[in-house]
């Protein structure tokens, strides 16, 4: 126990128990003293763990020291602590969401208590699930984290979208488990041990090894949400409360990244076959993730299929660096990597904050349906600036962080086709140009949701639109991070080369990822945002000078216009959604009336997901009624009682007869 | 003498099969219960012992007198019909019962020649169990199926002797005590049964399923 | 003595005073006092602080003293429990039932602490046959249709299979024909030494005999059906302790013949026999959790599901039987809480139909939330203890000599989950049509506080990973010859 | 190093002065060669200074959007035309993987674009937006299949060392760099929204793409989209005409005389192409670019197996 004096596990430590004490506060009855303070509290606590995870030398000039707590329990290396750091850093503006938050649902009388109690216990087990050592101890934390999420997310459980949505959710964490129970057996069986520590294996160890790797891509894939296992992602994130949604999306789906680059540190080297395997899926994801959401109107499923897109990118850094670790090419791991590490942290950052927005959002406007939105731009000026930012920063966009990792990756992709030639560059070059016609997607994506959600008129009208300091300020810290982390990217490049070349790319630590001169970065950006600022100075004076006003649209003659004249979403996207019409299960549905007084026209376009409503639920259904056919045992005669006795008891005897 | 007494056992069955009255069950139950009780008592023909008698005496007491008597009297209350309600018709049922009596009796020699038995009492035990489930099976009054559970109990014990296990006298008594309560119990659930279901039938009996 | 006199003669005076007694609540009292008791001696006796002398046909082995734990730990909260039910305003025709019910009660005590601590298979035929007798009436507790039809096809059905268990039994002592056992008693441990000599034959033959009738009480496929109805139909604390502890009772007579058997060749049969029978159990309870419509079926599908588990694991053997013997303790109580909240329920909704039961988290929410978080724990949610048993089973499957079974168990567990979290979640969110948002508050009774503590148990008792229960489940792990 | 900055600053000082001029030229060609006189080529600065002095007219509904983006879109052109190697020379910002942030930097001017046109919140910017939006998902992968496949082969990622690498060695190389130089030529078509993907003389159908997305704007804010288009022009210019690198390996002069010669013959062929063309109607126009992809990847399946 005397590793638990070291300075920097005392403060660790304290972090959790502070968090955890923060419980004690719920027993005031005073629904918004109690959340005040447990938030408070709650929030000290994560403050504290944040310390001591950048003092524990993210930060530092010093190498990162793996230390292990708790008897091999808890294991602090490299990895392990850049999660932590993420899950703590985004953890603390959504809890500052909170406070705004529940304020509303304590209006509406409704026990709010347990929701705090699964969100603290979510928050606690997922820190402890990125730290975790011991199989079964990480198998608990997995398990305590999905649960209490599930608990957390039906707050509002008699709708019965709510039950649906939250209902995959649970089922499919249930497959996660079993999964995930056969792949740690499996390490266990090759290991002897169920410490994470000990987990090294050799891909050349005989047929079990590849087993181990497909189902931990399987297990942590269906949690990450790639392609083929997302249809649970859509379906959960936008029925859960705006601030588990943006947990979800911020946090809980890098654990899957995290149990798959751990995997990785078990079987390094992987052959090349993983990558190709990663690569594809993941541009899978990328661009069919980012195409489901364009066709969405539901703004927090909308924001849940760019999730799937965003882990496809990671993924796709992922790909690169399992194939440089095939060829044993130090340089193309450190920046594949870390590409995908630094995405990973940027992702969490602006998908939290765009949740966070639409989640204020939506709470004033009682809807998600982005057609009913519009002009908000004008009601709350900070939160669209915010909600800008975050989706210049998530469409990859300088000057933001998003572009920082996408560059990367590129850079990666540029390296790779270089060190390994022959056919490796035209195949690198699909996947560049796979990965510009994302961005190219999310450009669109993202332009028509701010547009329609924060520009031009309301089209339903607003009553009021209350922000409080709690939403500004959230939103505030998590787009000064996109900002920070684009223009000034060198000291998190930096974390993340420490993290990949501590023990967990192999080969000489080579500094691939420092060579590349971020300055320039600083300088065009900061530049281009003095220059900005000097012309609007010129361009205020010059309106000043030749006068400025404001009339109404030009609208070719036609006087009165009106909001509902306005260009909606859904022809926005019309023209990039009939492409891929099939799959996207885009349906289109017009009625003009030809009459001579013609009556009011309606439109309407949905798409719905293509993994679940042409695989899961076929699936279930056509299990349900094979089953139904299955007649012969529900019985209510006691005579059939009688004579199944019977029955099996022949049966048993001649098996025993035939037995040898 | 055994397997005179076990002759006498099976057709006793065949009489069972071949009825058509209730009342005939009863019968068969008292025949078999005697049947059973000499069987036990053949030992001290040659060397008596006080303390031996009490099994066999207990079992004539319950097999003979107790249960049938309790029968009759659920019989009499309940005022069931005195046929018995056949799901298949006799021509069918006796066939069937004597190949499996063939069967058995085949079987049980062939096993006989890898350990020493008395074939005779055995299979004729064994038939009256298989033919106790048989009635169970083809027969629709419950009262019905209380009497074929008794021809199975009495088959087992037949069973038991020719096995000749060596069961000490204390768990003797008690297996007869758990039939009779069984039986006990049973009447009780019959008569219920019949004041809350009027006349009632096996297809009463399906209010429980899925 | 005393232990004999405590865990067998007690009970028995017992039902005798509450036979002449009539008042309820003297019943109660003298009826705890005697599970406390009870309680207190078997746990005594586990913890090994107390060393037995039992008369002839009675003995303890580290097995029995297992079960008994569970028994007693079983009984004493269905009995803590029963007064506050029995005084629940249920159907007025209950108030026979309720005359008969403590003498029932502890005579199913003796019946089944007889049960376990049998070591001769006459004594254990005789005292299994005395628990359905003693549970039959109880079943009928309700005094409707139902329940009658229940108690009907319980009884008949199980006195069918315990007669097959009997010839079973006698098959046995011929088995034991032209051995040093001939003409000895049916002594379990006698037959242990000499099994290798028996006659492989009629030893296949009374496994077959004994299993498939003692199938009919644990609720192996397809014997299953009448313990489901009259699990579904008892009344809740007795439920619970059929499936906590009576099912276990006729599991025990398997575990002793399969121990017999394991020297001899026909051992793999016999596994092979108990993994038929589980992979049919876990069948049935996938098939009709995609049907039932009435949760306390569901839950005695479930128990069915676990049993099966339970035997799989016997078949599967290694660490998968350690898992099972954890997991037959960790199921009694999840199976206890279940049951009395799913009581709890059906008393402020007067139905079991899962249709009419709806947003109990806001009506009932105490209940509404420990039911809930009795299903995660009985589906194997971490840090209930069913997570740890389930993972042994299963990591014992998957490194035997049949790792392909695991697949085909995960496939059913699947389903059966996904299914029962269905009517559940329904259960416990759904709208009625008619009702208005109304937030009702449920007083703390009694039967939530045993179900707090068992939760409790459940998790900490996983957690903490007695030493004693550990040594005691490998010592059973050796009885049966596991290699671990 | 000090010369090579000067160079850049010059270089950029070079687009923002000829850029107008180069457009004016193109509609003089144009003008000529469908028999008029036309404008002077200096009619873009006269346009530009009418603009500067007008009124700035804003829509009602438009926010603090439309009154940043045109200054973004200027400054994040003037950003891209850094570092391109104006006259051959090394340009202001040139490192590794420039190539890249080029791509972007332009997606952050569309990406405002878009936003200003909609922030109008009429329809009719609308569905420009739109069309902006599509159409520009569609160009980008021409980018990467031309330039990108150049840096894919030569390996390097900064736009200057990419056009320093092509040398004309053996003939399929040369074939694949005219291929490209075709492919670049049509995505500068679609980029600077000239025929056939867009008109830029008209206004009022509904079937505008970049003219109508800033009908809505005038004086200042017109004055700054006018000139980043002119100057996206250039870029799109310098871009093609850089692929005459290898002619001026020998010196300065030589290839600033190319370059000259060089824009001046692309507004030739652009004046012809207008001419001779006719606009694209809306729902062809996919193809249209899927046709240059295809051209793209064609050209570097071919090169990569004939090599």
């Amino acid at each position: 126990m005397n590793d638990l004096i070291d300075s920097h596990n005392v403060l660790f430590i304290a972090a959790f128990i502070i968090q955890l004490l923060s419980i004690v506060f719920l027993s005031i009855k005073n629904e918004r003293k109690a959340l005040f303070s447990t938030n408070i509290v709650l929030l000290i606590g994560l403050a504290f763990g944040l310390i001591s995870t950048l003092s524990s030398t993210l930060f530092t000039s010093a190498e990162i020291s793996s230390r292990n707590i708790f008897s091999n329990f808890i294991r602090l290396d490299g990895l392990s602590i850049y999660f932590l750091f993420i899950v703590q850093l985004v953890a603390i503006p959504i809890t500052i969401y909170n406070f705004s938050y529940l304020q509303h649902y304590i209006e509406q009388k409704r026990p709010i208590k347990n929701f705090i109690i699964f969100y603290l216990i979510l928050l606690i087990s997922t820190q402890f699930l990125v730290i975790a050592n011991q199989a079964i101890f990480f198998l608990i934390c997995w398990e305590a984290m999905t649960i209490s999420a599930y608990l957390a997310m039906v707050l509002e459980r008699e709708k019965e979208e709510v039950q649906r949505g939250s209902f995959y959710y649970f089922a499919t964490s249930h497959v996660i488990i079993f999964v995930l129970y056969i792949f740690f057996f499996l390490l266990h069986h090759l290991t002897g041990s169920w410490f994470f520590s000990d987990y090294h294996i050799l891909f050349s160890t005989g047929i079990v090894v590849p087993i181990i790797f497909i189902l931990s891509f399987i297990g942590f894939g269906i949690k990450a949400g790639f392609m083929p296992f997302h249809f649970w992602l859509p379906q959960a994130h936008p029925i859960a409360p705006s601030v588990l949604s943006a947990f979800f999306s911020g946090v809980m789906i890098k654990t899957g990244i995290y149990g798959i680059l751990r995997t990785f540190q078990f079987l390094n080297p992987v052959p090349e076959w993983c990558g190709w395997l990663m690569l594809c899926v993941s541009i899978i994801s990328a661009i069919f993730g980012v195409w489901y959401a364009l066709a969405q109107h539901d703004i927090k499923r909308l924001l849940a299929y760019h999730s799937v897109e965003n882990i496809g990118i990671i993924g796709i850094g992922i790909g690169i660096g399992f194939i440089g670790s095939a060829n044993n090419l130090p340089v193309v791991q450190v920046l594949g990597f870390g590409g995908a590490l630094l995405h990973t942290l940027n992702h969490a950052i602006f998908k939290s904050l765009l949740f966070i927005g639409s989640g204020v959002v939506c709470q004033n406007l009682e809807t998600r349906n982005i057609e009913l939105m519009g002009g908000l731009v004008h009601r709350a000026k900070y939160i669209a600036i915010f909600f800008l930012i975050g989706s210049v920063a998530i469409s990859g966009i300088p000057p933001f962080n998003g572009f920082i990792s996408e560059f990367i990756i590129y850079t990666g992709f540029f390296k790779t086709a270089n060190e390994l030639k022959n056919y490796y560059p035209i195949i690198m070059l699909m996947f560049v140009v796979g990965l510009a016609f994302v961005g190219g997607l999310a450009v669109a994506c993202f332009t028509k949701v701010n547009s329609i959600m924060f520009l031009g008129n309301e089209r339903k009208e607003v009553k009021h639109f209350h922000t409080s300091i709690y939403d500004n300020s959230s939103l505030g810290i998590l787009a000064l991070l996109c900002v920070v982390i684009g223009f000034y990217p060198q000291p998190f490049v930096g974390v993340v080369n420490k993290v990949i070349t501590n023990g967990f790319v192999k080969g000489n630590s080579s500094s691939a990822l420092i060579n590349i001169d971020w300055l320039y970065f600083t300088v065009i950006f900061s530049s281009i945002a003095l220059s900005v600022f000097v012309l609007y100075l010129i361009k205020i004076k010059l309106e000043k000078k030749y006068g400025r006003r404001t009339s109404p649209a030009w609208g070719c003659g036609y006087e009165n216009l009106n909001p509902r004249m306005q260009y909606t979403a859904s022809s926005f996207a019309d023209e990039l959604n009939t492409i891929p019409k099939s799959v996207l299960v885009y349906h289109k549905k017009v009625e003009i009336s030809e009459t001579a007084f013609p009556l009011p026209s309606k439109f309407e376009s949905h798409s719905k997901d293509f993994i679940d409503s042409k695989i899961i639920l076929p699936l279930f259904n056509f299990l349900k009624l094979l089953v139904g056919k299955i007649e012969f045992l529900s019985q209510t005669d006691v005579r059939y009682y009688i004579a199944f006795i019977l029955i099996i008891i022949t049966i048993y005897s001649l098996i025993a007869f035939l037995w040898v | 003498m055994e397997n005179v007494l076990s002759i006498l056992f099976c057709l006793s069955l065949f009489y069972v099969v071949v009825t058509s009255r209730v009342k005939a069950y009863v019968t068969v139950l008292r025949v078999q219960g005697i049947i059973l009780a000499i069987l036990l008592m053949i030992p001290f023909i040659y060397h008596f012992s006080i303390f031996g008698i009490i099994l066999p005496a207990t079992l004539l007491l319950v097999k003979v007198f107790l249960i049938p008597r309790y029968i009759n009297k659920v019989i009499l209350d309940l005022d069931i019909k005195r046929r018995i309600e056949p799901t298949i018709q006799q021509m069918v049922f006796l066939p069937i019962v004597i190949a499996s009596m063939i069967v058995i009796f085949l079987a049980s020699n062939i096993l006989s020649k890898s350990t020493e038995l008395n074939v005779i009492p055995f299979a004729s035990g064994f038939s009256a169990i298989v033919i106790g489930i048989y009635i169970i099976m083809f027969r629709k009054k419950l009262i019905v199926h209380v009497c074929g559970f008794l021809i199975l109990e009495n088959g087992i014990f037949l069973f038991g002797t020719a096995v000749a296990s060596e069961l000490p006298m204390m768990i003797e008594l008690g297996t007869l005590l758990d039939v009779f309560v069984v039986v006990f119990l049973m009447g009780i659930a019959l008569n219920r049964i019949s004041n809350t279901f009027e006349g009632f039938e096996i297809t009463d009996l399906g209010r429980l399923k899925d | 003595m005393l232990e004999f006199s405590i865990f067998i003669l007690l009970p028995l005076l017992t039902a005798g005073f509450c036979y002449f007694v009539k008042d309820l609540r003297i019943q109660y009292s003298i009826s705890l006092a005697v599970a406390v008791l009870h309680l207190g001696l078997s746990l005594l006796v586990f913890l090994g602080l107390y060393h037995t002398q039992l008369p002839t046909f009675f003995s303890v082995d580290s097995l029995s003293k297992f079960f008994l734990l569970i028994l007693s730990n079983v009984y004493f909260w269905v009995v803590l429990v029963s007064f506050s039910y029995l005084k629940r305003p249920v159907m007025p025709k209950a108030e026979e039932g309720k005359k008969y019910y403590f003498l029932l009660i502890n005579f199913y005590l003796t019946a089944n602490s007889a049960a376990m601590l049998s070591n001769h298979f006459g004594m254990y035929w005789v005292a299994s046959e005395a628990t359905t007798l003693s549970v039959a009436p109880l079943i009928y507790f309700y005094r409707n249709e139902e329940s009658l039809e229940a108690m009907w096809k319980y009884l008949f059905l199980v006195s069918v299979g315990i007669a097959f268990a009997f010839i079973g039994i006698l098959l046995l002592t011929l088995s034991a024909k032209g051995t040093g056992l001939e003409g000895k008693q049916l002594f379990f441990w006698e037959f242990v030494r000499n099994a290798a000599q028996l006659n492989p034959i009629w030893l296949k033959a009374s496994f077959i005999f004994i299993f498939v009738g003692l199938s009919t009480k644990i609720g192996i496929a397809p014997m299953h059906s009448g313990d489901i109805d009259a699990t579904s139909n008892a009344p809740s604390p007795i439920a619970a302790l059929m499936s906590g502890s009576l099912r276990l009772t006729a599991l025990l007579g398997v575990m002793r013949i399969f121990l017999i058997i394991r020297p001899t060749t026909s051992y793999e049969f016999a596994k092979i026999l108990l993994i038929i029978g589980a992979l049919l159990s876990l069948f049935v309870a996938f098939v009709f959790m995609f049907k039932v419509n009435n949760y306390k079926r569901m839950l005695a599908y479930s128990s069915v599901e676990h049993l099966g588990l339970i035997s799989l694991g016997l078949g599967v053997g290694g660490l998968a039987f350690i898992g099972a013997m954890y997991h037959a303790f960790y199921n009694s109580i999840a199976k206890v809480i279940l049951f009395l909240t799913a009581g709890n329920i059906h008393r402020s909704y007067k139905s079991r139909e899962v249709g009419k039961v709806y947003s109990v988290l806001t009506r009932i929410p105490k209940t509404g939330w420990l039911f809930l978080l009795a299903f995660l724990a009985i589906s194997g949610i971490p840090p209930s203890g069913i997570f740890f048993s389930e993972i042994k089973i299963f990591e014992g499957i998957l490194f035997s000599d049949k790792p392909y079974l695991l697949a085909i168990v995960l496939f059913f567990l699947l389903f059966i989950f996904i299914n029962m979290g269905k009517i559940i979640f329904n259960m416990l969110y759904q709208k009625g049509k008619d009702e208005k948002p109304q937030t009702g508050t449920e007083k703390f009774e009694l039967t939530h506080f045993i179900s707090i503590v068992l939760l409790i148990l459940l998790a900490s008792v996983a957690i903490a990973s007695p030493e004693i229960l550990y040594k005691n489940i490998i010592s059973i792990t050796k009885d049966f010859g596991m290699n671990l | 190093m000090g010369i090579e900055i000067l160079q850049g600053i010059i270089s950029i000082i070079v687009i923002l002065g000829v850029a107008p001029m180069f457009a004016g030229m193109v509609n003089k060609q144009k003008a000529i060669l469908t028999g008029r006189i036309g404008a002077p080529i200096w009619q873009p600065y006269y346009d530009l200074r009418r603009l500067f002095k007008k009124e700035t007219i804003n829509a009602a509904s438009s926010s603090f959007i439309s009154r940043i983006s045109p200054i973004l879109n200027l400054v994040t052109l003037i950003t891209a035309a850094a570092m391109l190697p104006v006259g051959f020379w090394k340009p202001l910002i040139s490192f590794n993987g420039d190539i890249i942030l080029f791509a972007y930097i332009l997606g952050l001017a569309r990406f405002f674009q878009i936003l200003a046109a909609m922030d109008i919140g009429s329809s009719f910017e609308g569905m420009g937006a739109a069309r902006e939006a599509t159409f520009a998902l569609f160009a980008e992968p021409i980018f990467f299949f031309t330039i990108g496949s150049i840096s894919f082969i030569s390996g390097l990622t900064s736009l200057y060392d990419i056009y320093h690498s092509i040398q004309l060695t053996n003939i399929s190389y040369e074939v694949f760099i005219v291929i490209c130089s075709i492919s670049v030529f049509m995505l500068a078509v679609t980029e600077c929204s000239r025929m056939p993907v867009d008109d830029p003389n008209t206004h009022l159908e509904l079937t505008m793409i970049h003219e109508v997305m800033i009908l809505d704007n005038s004086g200042f804010d017109l004055f700054l989209y006018q000139y980043s288009s002119y100057i996206k022009l250039f870029i799109y210019a310098v871009l093609e005409i850089s692929f005459f690198y290898p002619f001026s390996k020998q010196s300065y002069l030589l290839g600033i005389i190319i370059f000259i010669s060089g824009s001046v013959g692309l507004t030739f062929v652009l004046g012809i192409v207008e001419t001779i063309t006719s606009r694209y109607r809306m729902k062809n126009i996919p193809q249209y670019l899927l046709f240059a992809t295809a051209i793209g990847i064609l050209n570097l399946l071919i090169y990569t197996f004939t090599k």
